[in-house]
This record gives structure tokens, C-alpha cells and sequence, in this order.
């Protein structure tokens, strides 16, 4: 997927979330430009995970909006967010237990689909070259992740840093635009962290992908994005590059410095 | 319009009834969220012994405690053979499970003492006793009663006691229940005892109405409707459900049945709560959660 | 009668063009190749290396795994009477590298190049992270040979063909290794029908002695596994008929069968040690060889297995017996192995 | 174990996707295949076509269009038997009333109408979830079995409310004898079996047990929950449907709406239960052990003295047993016989070690 042709490909707009009148999210806007690494960072419960779940349409925020690839919209639903090119992955695993490494990322192919059902179950038409066609570019993101030897296993039996890198297969299959990971290093040893830092570089360089992700590490984060939005509290008090948001002094104070 | 309210009180006292089994199912849901299937299978089971002790010659009084025994019985062997073996599995199985303690509790049941119809006397006169030209069951009356009465129990025990206490804290969050120091095991056994006793007293009302037999087993089917209008975790939504499901029943039957045919009230109350889930997907009373991601 | 291995190779690719020479897993399925495809590619290769200035008495450096890319660059560079000089990826080559001062270079990843100083040119078969800052030097595998065309086959008998680095250095011309191929080939009886597995590193000169120059004289199909770390369940998928290994990789296949037997005390267990023994009873031999050997042997993707080879040192004791058990006898390089019937029941035994 | 596996490659993805990639695995099928179509029909007798393997064929169909529903979808359903009414009833009044139809086509043509039938009472679904969804589906077994027997229209005015087969004619040929309609219905299965087969294998599968396993995240990948739902209802309706069909016609002969009352949709579900949630091959296992273990059960007590036991007794204590076993596997094997079988499977593959 190549990054379409304006420069910022996400602007949200004075978003705001609630939950039962708990505020989760206070008018909080931000751009993320195209092919940029950009970082959520901020303590627990600053609402980091809450505004991915409004970037793809899991949580539907009650003022504000959001522009995408040049569209604005009130609200996103979940399906308008995956047709668009939004993939994601979760903080706590939510990769499909029961099914194998290869079906999970098969299913990140499943917008790309056009035969239909009937088509499949009696392997007539288009059916069998366009599932041949999907499982050779699932194999190349395997590939592309280095978790071949793990195809055909059950994805329940693997160990956490096996199933996150999964879980990012599943995302890369659908061939995203902007890709949402939360906290994709979180419960990892220092090796899979720069083992799985150097995957997302590699996959914002190769497929251009833009990516939005929350990370608790700074070291991490400072090394890998482009640009860092900071929240406290369901604010935002720092946006810019790494550099900039290090010398914010409110940051340092609300976050960095504790 | 007399009519109307003679069979709208009619309906809402049969509701009571429903009420009581739903209790049932609300007691055990909360304490440990299992959708026990098999609670008609103890209202079966409990009526068949009180019954069978009566039969025997065993003194009311006696056959009462006798059976309220076998069914704590009962109720420790399901917590120690079926719920402790199973704890934490997805809530499916658990309810999958109940369904086969039901077919065990019916056939063990029927094994102990036979698949013949008893009638059964609780010594009220069912002629229908007349309240400003409205004619009511004096029986539905007095199951009223004991509903009102039986739910006043349990409303002191839960509010009240140390035990009610502990169980309202395992119903809002196990965890921390366990984390204080309450053990699970038992206050599960004791809610199962409870059900089971309400089992008895929804078993000795339901088989004095249509006799003792294996159809009382049924009357689950009867209470599920009630479960969902009312949530599946609310005592006073079971009682509401109930009444709404009684009368609506009733009113069919009477105004409906004629137009389209009889035998509607099979299905009525499924009907009725399928579009109260169209409204509100968690019931009346009971309680939504957010989904966290 | 080949004199270079250029020569061997398109010999087979004369008189056997449409059988399967190469075979490789990728992306989950296997990929064939057949003789004549072979000789193009590298006719092919060839002229794209000439294209770049490859002539006569240059070398080509390979900082590669045993990939088919590497195996049929090299090729390519012998064609053009180059040499090639072979190193092992895994290690820090970065001293040697300085005193080698190679000219053309395949390196397999992003890490292989950052390893190689100044150069002419660099050619690359894992394209990740090496695609935004584009160098001159640069150049993917893929659009290697657009529009190459294939040159004449320019290397002679006593040309050098390979040389390694591993402790010493070693340099073998073309003549070296088809000699010895060839008393491989006539001790193990080497047919144009073995199915042979290359799952070792690509800078061992064994692997270059005993399995690449009889691949290309004997003409049999050789195969590589999608990566060193599923090369048992590949191996499994494939059957090997031709094995080459060292110490070590027998070692660590039979440790591999130690730790997933039957726990001691178990009945399973009992009939594995039961089955292992050997014996004189026929009887015995045949059961065991029905209940435990010929499905272990099955379970290695040995049951095929006709010509194991050892390089290097004797097996440990221990693998020996093992391996003896199964019938599997590999003979070191020195004196080639005893040849073994499939798994004839009896035979395993006796042999 | 026995069989060797070596040499087996696939080079191409068809191959490698097919679903039974090892050779002696297709041998073994064919085997089974021909045993089944061929030597059967010869070795067994009238009692063994009519009262076991009909019944454990139209069974384990039965199970597939629920497993398909709730072991693949994840939605649990009590109405099984109502849809299997309306195949049955469907199919009964195209041979009615449509002259001239062929029999096979009236089966698919009440499957289809089943699975209009089962799309009406899954809608619920989008809203609501788990025991929610329980009483939707307990809500389509009374409503049909009521408007079945209450509108006689559907038995063609018979006056005791039952449907009796049409002659089992197909392309001239009289399947009417035990063997025939043994026959009749391996034939249909076996279809059903290799569609569904292909079904839980395809695209359409895999979004299933995505909505199964966590559909948040289906959705978040852009899978149709609504759609992927009413699709489950839709083909387990048609499976159940075509099972109500051969059930009244291939194996009764002659039945009633209460032939197909909330017993029965609970005899379904424990099929899946015993032979294994999410599993094709389970509910052949499933059914099996449905249909033989009372018939063991029986010649087991017709072996004690007579007057010892009497038909009644002889029922509970089945019913004891039956829910005895089922709590059994729901805490030793949640994943049921198949689980069992592939366990095997897989401990032979690698035999003698152990992984």
C-alpha cells in the first residue's frame, strides 16, 4: 500500500470520549502525516488505547472529528476503518485462539476477497486462484516476519512474543494504510523489543506504511518515531518530534520526570 | 372491563409462580454465573420426594425438612462433582454441564420414586374466593404469599447476614471476594442450597397446581422468558418478569386464543421477551458492561 | 567427460534436461528446477556477472547461507573461469573481509553487506532495509540479469573453482573437485536417482566436495530446506536419499530424537529400548523393525535414506550406536560408507 | 505409525490445501468410502439399515448443520429440531403439491426454506449474545412446532396431524427398502459432509471462528458480523433442514411436529457436546455414540434376569447415564471424541517419540 497523495493521511479534531459521563478523552486533536512512525506515549489511563479504539471505530466519540486519506467523518465504524486501510492490533492479544498462525493472517485478507461463498465451498470460478493468491501473500508476510516455522501451529499454544508477532501479521496481511499498534512491545525482553522495533521500521520503509503505536518504553519510542503525541489524563500536553516533546518541560514534569 | 382485571390479576398471581422458578436461576447465576439449567429438574425432584415422604406416611413438617436435607445434599455433590471441576471454563460449558445434571437429577428422580403422577394437597381450598366482583383463585392467593414471604427471606438473608454479605461481594467480583478470604466453594454450595430450597417451595406450589409429574421439570422452560425481561441478575427483575410474562400470558390466552387457536401460551412468553431484547439486549434490570479492548 | 563444473553441468542439462535438478521450499510450498532451467539461469548469470566486469581470475565472494541464489551465482562465477570464495554469514568475517578486499560481493541480507567495506559491486538476496538508500554498488538479485545474455563457458579443468576460509585457507580447482566426486560417486554408488539434502552451512568444503560436485556429475536433485531452523520437519516432507553431515549435526538429530522418546518407565518407552537392542531372533528383529525402527526412522524422514555421509570426524559413540540401531551407518569421507538397502527389515540388522 | 510419510511434498498451495494432504489418508477415505457403499449394503440386515445406520446418518447430519453454527460460528442454539420441522414439513408438501418434482430437489428446496426460517430467528443475533440468543432459538422451537400442529394445512388435513413419506422414487429407481433408503441417505451425507467440509476450510469458515473467537477483533478487520451471522444460520438451517427431511422420510417414514420437540434439539447438541465442538468429523463419532450406546445399554440389562428391571427404570437410568457422561466429557474432554481421535492421530504420526 503506498500512502495517498496529501501529506497528512489522519487529523483528528477536538475528539472527545466518555464513559457513563467518565471522561476518557478531552478535545484532543493531532495530524499524523503520511509515512510517518508517529508514538502515543503517556502514564495508564491517559486514554492512549481509547483514542486508537476511536482512530478505527471500536469507541464512538461523542464531540469531534476525524479526517482520513481526505475524508471527514463525524464518527468511524469499525468496517469504514478497515476498508479505508486502518489495521490494528490490541494490548492484550486478540488473536483468533482456535485457529492455526496461517488462518489467523488469512484473515486479515478477508476485505480482499471478491469470490463468493458458494464459489468456495464448491471450489468452482475464482475461488481456488484467488485463494492460492491469498495464501501466497500471507506466506510473504510470514516470511516477512520470520514466523514460518510456526504456520500450521494453533496460535493459542504459542509464547507472547510468537502471538504479537502474529497479531502484527494479521494487520500487515490486509495490506494496511495506517497501522494502530498498542503497545506491540509490551511484556518483552530487551532483544524482542529491538527485534520487533526493527520489524515495524522495516514495514514503515518497505510497504510505506504509516503507524501509530503505544509504547511504555521512551528509549524505544525516541529511537523509533518520527513524531510524539503525549497525553496526561485524556489531554494532550506534548506533539512534535522526539526531541522537541524530550525538552517539554510539562511533559517532564507529568510523565518523563516521574 | 371487570373481566379484563379478573384476568389480569389472574395472570399476574400465575406470574408469581413463574417468579419463583426464576428466582432460582437468579440466585445461582449471581453467585456464580452459571446458567443453571437444571434448576426445574430440583423443583421436579424436590416435589417427587416431599411427595413420595407424604405418601409414605412421613408427617408434613418432617417430609418438609427431609427433602429441604436431600436437596442441601444435592446441592453439595453438584458444587463438589460438577461446578468445582469446571470452574473457570467459558460459560457455555458450564451451562452445557446443566443440561446433564438435569437429565441426571430427572432420571434419578424418576428412578427413586417412579414416573406416576401424584396429586398433591397442601390443604388450601381452591374454590375461587370473590374480591369486588372479581373472582380470584384463593390458591394463587396464597402462592402469592409464600412468593412475597419467600423473597422477604431472602432479601434479610442477603441484605442482612454476614453470609448474604460475603455472596453479594462474590457476585460483583470473585476475585476480590477470594482475595478477602471468602471461599468460593461454600458460598456456592450455599447458594445452590437456597435455590434448592426455593425449588422445593416453587416444586410443592407448581406440583399442588398440576399435580406432581415429570412436566414439573418443564416449568424452566417457563422461567427463562422471565430471566430475560427481568435480567438474569436481578431478584426484583425476576418478580417483574414474572408478573409481565404471567399476565401477558394470560391476556393472549384469553383475548388472542380465540382469534388464532389455542396452545399460543408455549410460545407467547418468547416471544414477548425476544422483543423486549430487541429493545434492551441486557433486560430490564439487568446490567450492561462495556466492552474493554 | 566434464573437465569444470560448468561443463557437468550442462552435460546433465544435455542428457537429462527435463529431470528435476534443484528443489527448494519457499513461502510453504516446493519449488523445482529442472536441468535445462538450471543451465539458462546460470548461462544467464554468467553474462550479467561479464556484464559487470567478471572475467578470468577474478573471485566472487559469497556471504550467503546455503540458498539455491548463492549455489547458482557461484556457478555463474565459475562459468566465467572465476573462483569463489565462500564465508560463513553467521560469523564476524569483518577481519578476513578487510584482508580480502573482495571486488564482487553476494551478500544475503542487509547485516552480510554492512559486513563488506568498499567494492564494486554488491549483490543482494534479502532486499529488507536495503531498498530506501539506494548505493550504485547495490544490486538486488532479482534485476540482476535483465537483458544478460549467456556468454561461452570460459573455465578450464585447472582453473580454482572454490576456496574457503574456515581455519586454514583451502583453494580447490575444478580438477580437485571432480576427482573426488567422482570415487564418491563409485564407492556410494551414486545414481541420477538420489534425492539429496542440503541443510548445512554453505562454507564447509565438504559441503562443496561431497554434495555440489556429485550433484552436478551424478545429476541427481538436490534440495534445500525453507530455513536451517524447520530442516527436520522438511527433511521429514522430503526423504532424503543422500544425507551429508558432521559430528555435530548427527549429534544434534540424535539429541533431538533423546529428548522427545517415551519418558523411562513407560510401556512405550520399554518397547522402544525392546526394539533397539540388537539381536540374533529374527523374530524379534522384525517386530521391532515394524513397531519402532522402520516409523522412527520414518518420523527422522530417514526411511529413504540410502547414503549418509559424514565429513570430518567420527561420530560420538553414543549417535554411532544410535544411528547403527536404525540401520544407519554414515561413512566418513576417508572410506565411504557401506551401502544400505532402503529398510529392508532383515538387512537393516545384518548390514 | 505404520504408514510412512516421507516424500510427500506439495509444490503447489492446491496441494498443499487439500484436505486430506497424506496419501494413505485418501487411500483410507476410499477405503471407507467403498466399504460404506458397496460391502455394507450386502453384509447388513434390514435391522442394522433401518434402526442404526439411517438414524446415526441423518444424525450426525443433523449434528454438522449445528456444529457449523455453534461450534464454528459460537452461537449457541436450542432449535435445531425446529429447523430440521420445517425441512421435513417443507420438503413433505412440495411432494404434495408440486407434481412432478423431483424428490432430491423438494429435499434441497426444504433445506432452503428451513434456512429462510432459521435467518428470520437468528436476526436477534446481531444484538444479542450467548443464553440471550438461547431463548431466540427456543422461541423458533415452540412457535413452529405450534403453527405446525395447529395449522393443519401443513399435514394435508390428516386427521391424527402426521406426514407420511412419498415413495422414495428418484430417476425411477424405488429406494423405498431398508437398504435403499440406507443407501438413500449415505448418499445425501456424504455430499453434505464434503460441502461442509470444504465450508469450515474456506474463507467463509475462517470468519466464523473469527466471530467465534473474538469479534471484536473480526470486526476490526473488516469481517460483517450480521453477515457472517445470518450465513451461519442460514447453512446450519439448510443442514438441518435436509436432515428433517431424510429423518421423517428415509428413516420414520411417518411423523408428527412433536417428532421434532425440544428433546430432540437437545439430543442435537449433545451429539456436539460428545463428538466435539468445531468438528466435522466429530458428529459422525458424536451420533454414533447417540445412537448405539442406549441399544448397548438395552442388550446390556436384557442380560439380567427378567422382572429385574423394567422398561421405565431401564430409561431413567439411561437418562442418568446420558447426563452422567456428558458432565463427564464437558470436564475430562471439552473438545469431545474428535479431539480424542486426533490425539491418536497425531501421537501415531510421530510414533515412537512423543512430539
Amino acid at each position: 500500500m503506498h500512502a495517498p497523495t496529501e501529506t497528512v493521511l489522519l487529523r483528528l479534531d477536538d475528539i472527545s470520549l466518555s464513559f457513563k459521563g467518565i471522561k476518557a478523552i478531552t478535545s484532543i486533536s493531532f495530524e499524523v502525516k503520511a509515512g510517518d512512525i508517529c508514538g502515543l506515549i503517556g502514564p495508564n489511563g491517559a486514554g492512549k488505547s481509547s483514542l486508537l479504539n476511536v482512530i478505527n471505530g471500536v469507541y464512538q466519540p461523542q464531540s469531534g472529528s476525524i479526517r482520513y486519506a481526505g475524508q471527514t467523518r463525524r464518527r468511524m465504524r469499525a468496517h469504514q476503518a478497515a476498508e479505508g486501510g486502518i489495521a490494528r492490533t490490541f494490548q492484550n492479544i486478540a488473536l483468533f485462539k482456535g485457529m492455526s498462525v496461517l488462518d489467523n493472517v488469512l484473515t486479515g485478507r478477508n476485505l480482499k476477497r471478491r469470490s463468493s461463498w458458494l464459489e468456495q465451498i464448491l471450489r468452482l470460478g475464482r475461488a481456488p486462484r484467488e485463494e492460492d493468491a491469498h495464501r501466497l501473500h500471507a506466506e510473504q508476510v510470514i516470511a516477512f516476519l520470520q514466523i514460518h516455522p510456526w504456520r500450521h501451529v494453533l496460535v493459542g499454544t504459542l509464547p507472547y512474543g510468537l502471538q504479537k508477532r502474529v497479531e502484527l501479521a494479521r494487520a500487515l496481511a490486509s495490506e494496511p494504510t495506517l497501522l494502530l499498534l498498542d503497545e506491540p512491545m509490551a511484556g518483552m525482553n530487551a532483544e524482542e523489543k529491538a527485534q520487533m522495533s526493527q520489524f515495524i521500521r522495516d514495514i514503515n520503509r518497505e510497504y510505506g506504511t504509516t503507524v501509530v503505536l503505544i509504547e511504555h518504553d521512551i528509549g524505544v519510542v525516541m529511537g523509533l518515531c518520527d513524531h510524539v503525541v503525549v497525553l496526561d489524563y485524556g489531554r494532550k500536553i506534548g506533539d512534535g518530534t522526539p526531541q522537541q516533546v524530550r525538552a517539554n518541560p510539562e511533559v517532564i514534569a507529568a510523565y518523563l520526570g516521574s | 372491563m371487570e373481566f379484563f382485571f379478573e384476568v389480569l390479576i389472574g395472570g399476574l398471581l400465575a406470574g408469581v409462580m413463574y417468579a419463583l422458578v426464576a428466582i432460582g436461576f437468579v440466585l445461582i447465576y449471581k453467585a456464580s454465573g452459571v446458567f443453571n439449567f437444571a434448576q426445574g429438574a430440583m423443583v421436579l425432584f424436590a416435589a417427587l420426594t416431599f411427595v413420595s415422604l407424604l405418601e409414605r406416611g412421613v408427617p408434613f413438617a418432617w417430609a418438609f425438612l427431609a427433602t429441604l436435607a436431600s436437596m442441601v445434599v444435592l446441592a453439595l455433590l453438584i458444587e463438589k462433582v460438577v461446578l468445582r471441576p469446571l470452574v473457570n471454563r467459558p460459560p457455555i460449558i458450564l451451562f452445557m454441564a446443566t443440561l446433564g445434571l438435569s437429565y441426571m437429577i430427572e432420571g434419578f428422580a424418576q428412578f427413586l420414586w417412579g414416573a406416576q403422577v401424584h396429586g398433591l394437597d397442601l390443604g388450601i381450598a381452591d374454590e375461587p374466593l370473590e374480591i369486588r366482583g372479581m373472582l380470584l383463585s384463593q390458591f394463587d392467593l396464597f402462592a402469592a404469599g409464600t412468593a412475597a414471604a419467600l423473597v422477604l427471606a431472602l432479601s434479610l438473608l442477603f441484605n442482612k447476614t454476614r453470609v448474604g454479605l460475603s455472596l453479594r461481594a462474590v457476585a460483583d467480583d470473585p476475585l476480590a471476594a477470594m482475595a478477602v478470604g471468602i471461599r468460593l466453594p461454600r458460598i456456592w454450595a450455599l447458594v445452590w442450597a437456597v435455590a434448592g430450597f426455593v425449588g422445593l417451595v416453587a416444586g410443592l406450589l407448581w406440583g399442588a397446581r398440576l399435580g406432581v409429574q415429570f412436566s414439573l421439570s418443564l416449568v424452566v422452560l417457563k422461567a427463562l422468558p422471565v430471566l430475560i425481561i427481568g435480567g438474569f441478575s436481578s431478584i426484583g427483575g425476576a418478580i417483574v418478569g414474572g408478573l409481565i410474562i404471567g399476565a401477558a400470558e394470560k391476556i393472549a390466552e384469553i383475548y388472542l386464543g380465540p382469534i388464532i387457536g389455542s396452545g399460543i401460551e408455549n410460545w407467547v412468553p418468547y416471544v414477548l421477551a425476544l422483543l423486549f431484547l430487541l429493545v434492551r439486549p441486557a433486560g430490564l434490570f439487568g446490567e450492561r458492561a462495556i466492552e474493554r479492548v | 567427460m566434464p573437465h569444470t563444473l560448468p561443463q557437468a553441468l550442462l552435460h546433465q542439462a544435455h542428457t537429462r534436461g527435463a529431470a528435476t535438478a534443484l528443489r527448494y521450499k519457499r513461502l510453504g510450498i516446493w519449488h523445482e528446477r529442472r536441468w535445462s532451467e538450471l543451465a539458462d539461469d546460470i548461462g544467464q548469470l554468467a553474462g550479467a556477472l561479464q556484464q559487470r566486469g567478471v572475467g578470468r581470475d577474478d573471485d566472487l565472494l559469497i556471504l550467503s547461507q546455503a540458498r539455491p541464489e548463492a549455489l547458482l551465482l557461484a556457478l555463474a562465477a565459475q562459468w566465467l573461469g572465476a573462483s569463489v570464495t565462500l564465508l560463513d554469514p553467521d560469523r564476524d568475517n569483518r577481519a578476513l573481509l578487510t584482508q580480502l578486499r573482495p571486488r564482487w560481493v553476494l551478500a544475503q541480507d542487509l547485516e552480510a553487506v554492512q559486513q563488506v567495506g568498499e567494492c564494486e559491486a554488491v549483490v543482494y538476496l534479502d532486499g529488507r532495509g536495503l531498498n530506501q538508500p539506494q548505493h550504485a554498488r547495490l544490486i538486488a538479485y532479482a534485476d540482476l540479469c535483465v537483458g544478460a545474455s549467456t556468454p561461452a563457458c570460459a573455465a578450464h579443468s585447472n582453473d580454482l573453482a572454490i576456496v574457503f576460509h574456515t581455519d586454514t585457507r583451502v583453494q580447490l580447482t575444478h580438477a580437485q573437485l571432480l576427482a573426488g566426486a567422482r570415487t564418491l560417486i563409485a564407492r556410494e554408488h551414486l545414481g541420477s536417482d538420489e534425492e539429496a539434502l542440503a541443510a548445512r552451512v554453505f562454507a564447509a568444503s565438504g559441503q562443496a566436495r561431497y554434495l555440489l560436485t556429485p550433484w552436478l556429475l551424478a545429476g541427481f536433485c538436490l534440495n534445500f530446506p525453507e530455513a536451517l531452523s524447520t530442516r527436520d520437519t522438511d527433511r521429514r516432507e522430503l526423504g532424503p536419499t543422500l544425507v551429508l553431515g558432521t559430528r555435530e549435526s548427527y549429534g544434534r538429530l540424535e539429541e533431538w530424537v533423546r529428548e522427545r522418546l517415551p519418558l523411562p518407565g513407560t510401556f512405550s518407552h520399554r518397547v522402544y529400548t525392546w526394539a533397539m537392542q540388537p539381536t540374533p531372533s529374527p523374530v524379534r528383529r522384525w517386530l521391532g523393525h515394524w513397531l519402532v525402527r522402520r516409523p522412527l526412522r520414518d518420523v527422522l524422514g530417514m526411511s529413504r535414506l540410502r547414503a549418509p555421509l559424514l565429513v570430518g570426524p567420527a561420530l560420538s559413540p553414543h549417535s554411532a550406536a544410535f544411528f547403527a540401531a536404525l540401520g544407519i551407518r554414515p561413512g566418513n569421507w576417508q572410506e565411504p560408507s557401506t551401502r544400505h538397502e532402503p529398510v529392508a527389515p532383515l538387512l537393516s540388522q545384518t548390514v | 505409525m505404520l504408514y510412512q510419510e516421507v516424500g510427500q511434498i506439495s509444490t503447489s498451495y492446491a496441494a498443499e490445501r487439500r484436505t486430506f494432504r497424506l496419501r494413505q489418508d485418501r487411500i483410507a477415505l476410499w477405503l471407507l468410502l467403498g466399504f460404506a457403499f458397496v460391502a455394507v449394503p450386502w453384509l447388513g440386515n434390514d435391522y442394522w439399515f433401518s434402526a442404526i445406520l439411517v438414524p446415526l446418518l441423518v444424525l450426525s447430519l443433523a449434528g454438522l448443520g449445528l456444529n457449523l453454527l455453534t461450534g464454528y460460528a459460537g452461537q449457541l442454539s436450542l432449535g435445531s429440531a425446529a429447523f430440521m420441522a420445517v425441512g421435513a414439513f417443507a420438503a413433505y408438501n412440495l411432494q404434495l403439491r408440486v407434481p412432478g418434482l423431483p424428490l432430491l430437489v423438494s429435499f434441497a428446496l426444504g433445506g432452503v426454506i428451513a434456512a429462510l426460517v432459521a435467518v428470520f430467528f437468528g436476526l436477534p443475533s446481531l444484538r444479542i449474545k450467548g443464553f440471550y440468543l438461547l431463548v431466540a432459538t427456543l422461541a423458533a422451537q415452540f412457535v413452529v412446532e405450534w403453527v405446525l400442529t395447529r395449522f393443519s394445512w401443513f399435514t394435508n388435513d390428516n386427521a391424527s396431524g402426521v406426514i407420511t413419506s412419498p415413495p422414495l422414487l428418484i430417476a425411477g429407481l424405488d429406494f423405498s427398502s431398508p437398504r435403499g433408503r440406507y443407501l438413500l441417505t449415505l448418499a445425501v451425507v456424504v455430499a453434505l459432509f464434503w460441502l461442509g467440509k470444504n465450508l469450515v476450510r474456506s474463507e467463509l469458515g475462517r470468519n466464523w471462528m473469527a466471530v467465534r473467537d473474538m469479534d471484536t477483533a473480526a470486526a476490526v478487520i473488516g469481517i460483517r458480523l450480521l453477515k457472517a451471522k445470518l450465513l451461519a444460520f442460514a447453512i446450519s438451517g439448510f443442514y438441518l433442514g435436509v436432515a428433517g427431511s431424510l429423518w421423517a422420510f428415509a428413516y420414520l417414514g411417518t411423523v408428527e411436529p412433536h417428532g421434532f420437540d425440544l428433546s430432540r434439539s437437545f439430543q442435537v447438541l449433545f451429539i456436539i457436546i460428545i463428538g466435539g465442538l468445531g468438528s466435522v468429523l466429530g458428529n459422525v463419532l458424536g451420533a454414533a455414540f447417540i445412537v448405539l450406546f442406549p441399544i448397548l445399554l438395552g442388550n446390556l440389562f436384557g442380560l439380567l434376569p427378567s422382572g429385574l428391571m423394567d422398561a421405565g427404570q431401564l430409561e431413567n437410568i439411561q437418562k442418568m447415564l446420558f447426563g452422567a457422561l456428558i458432565i463427564t466429557f464437558l470436564i475430562k474432554e471439552p473438545e469431545g471424541l474428535a479431539r480424542l481421535w486426533q490425539r491418536f492421530r497425531q501421537r501415531a504420526r510421530v510414533w515412537p517419540l512423543r512430539y
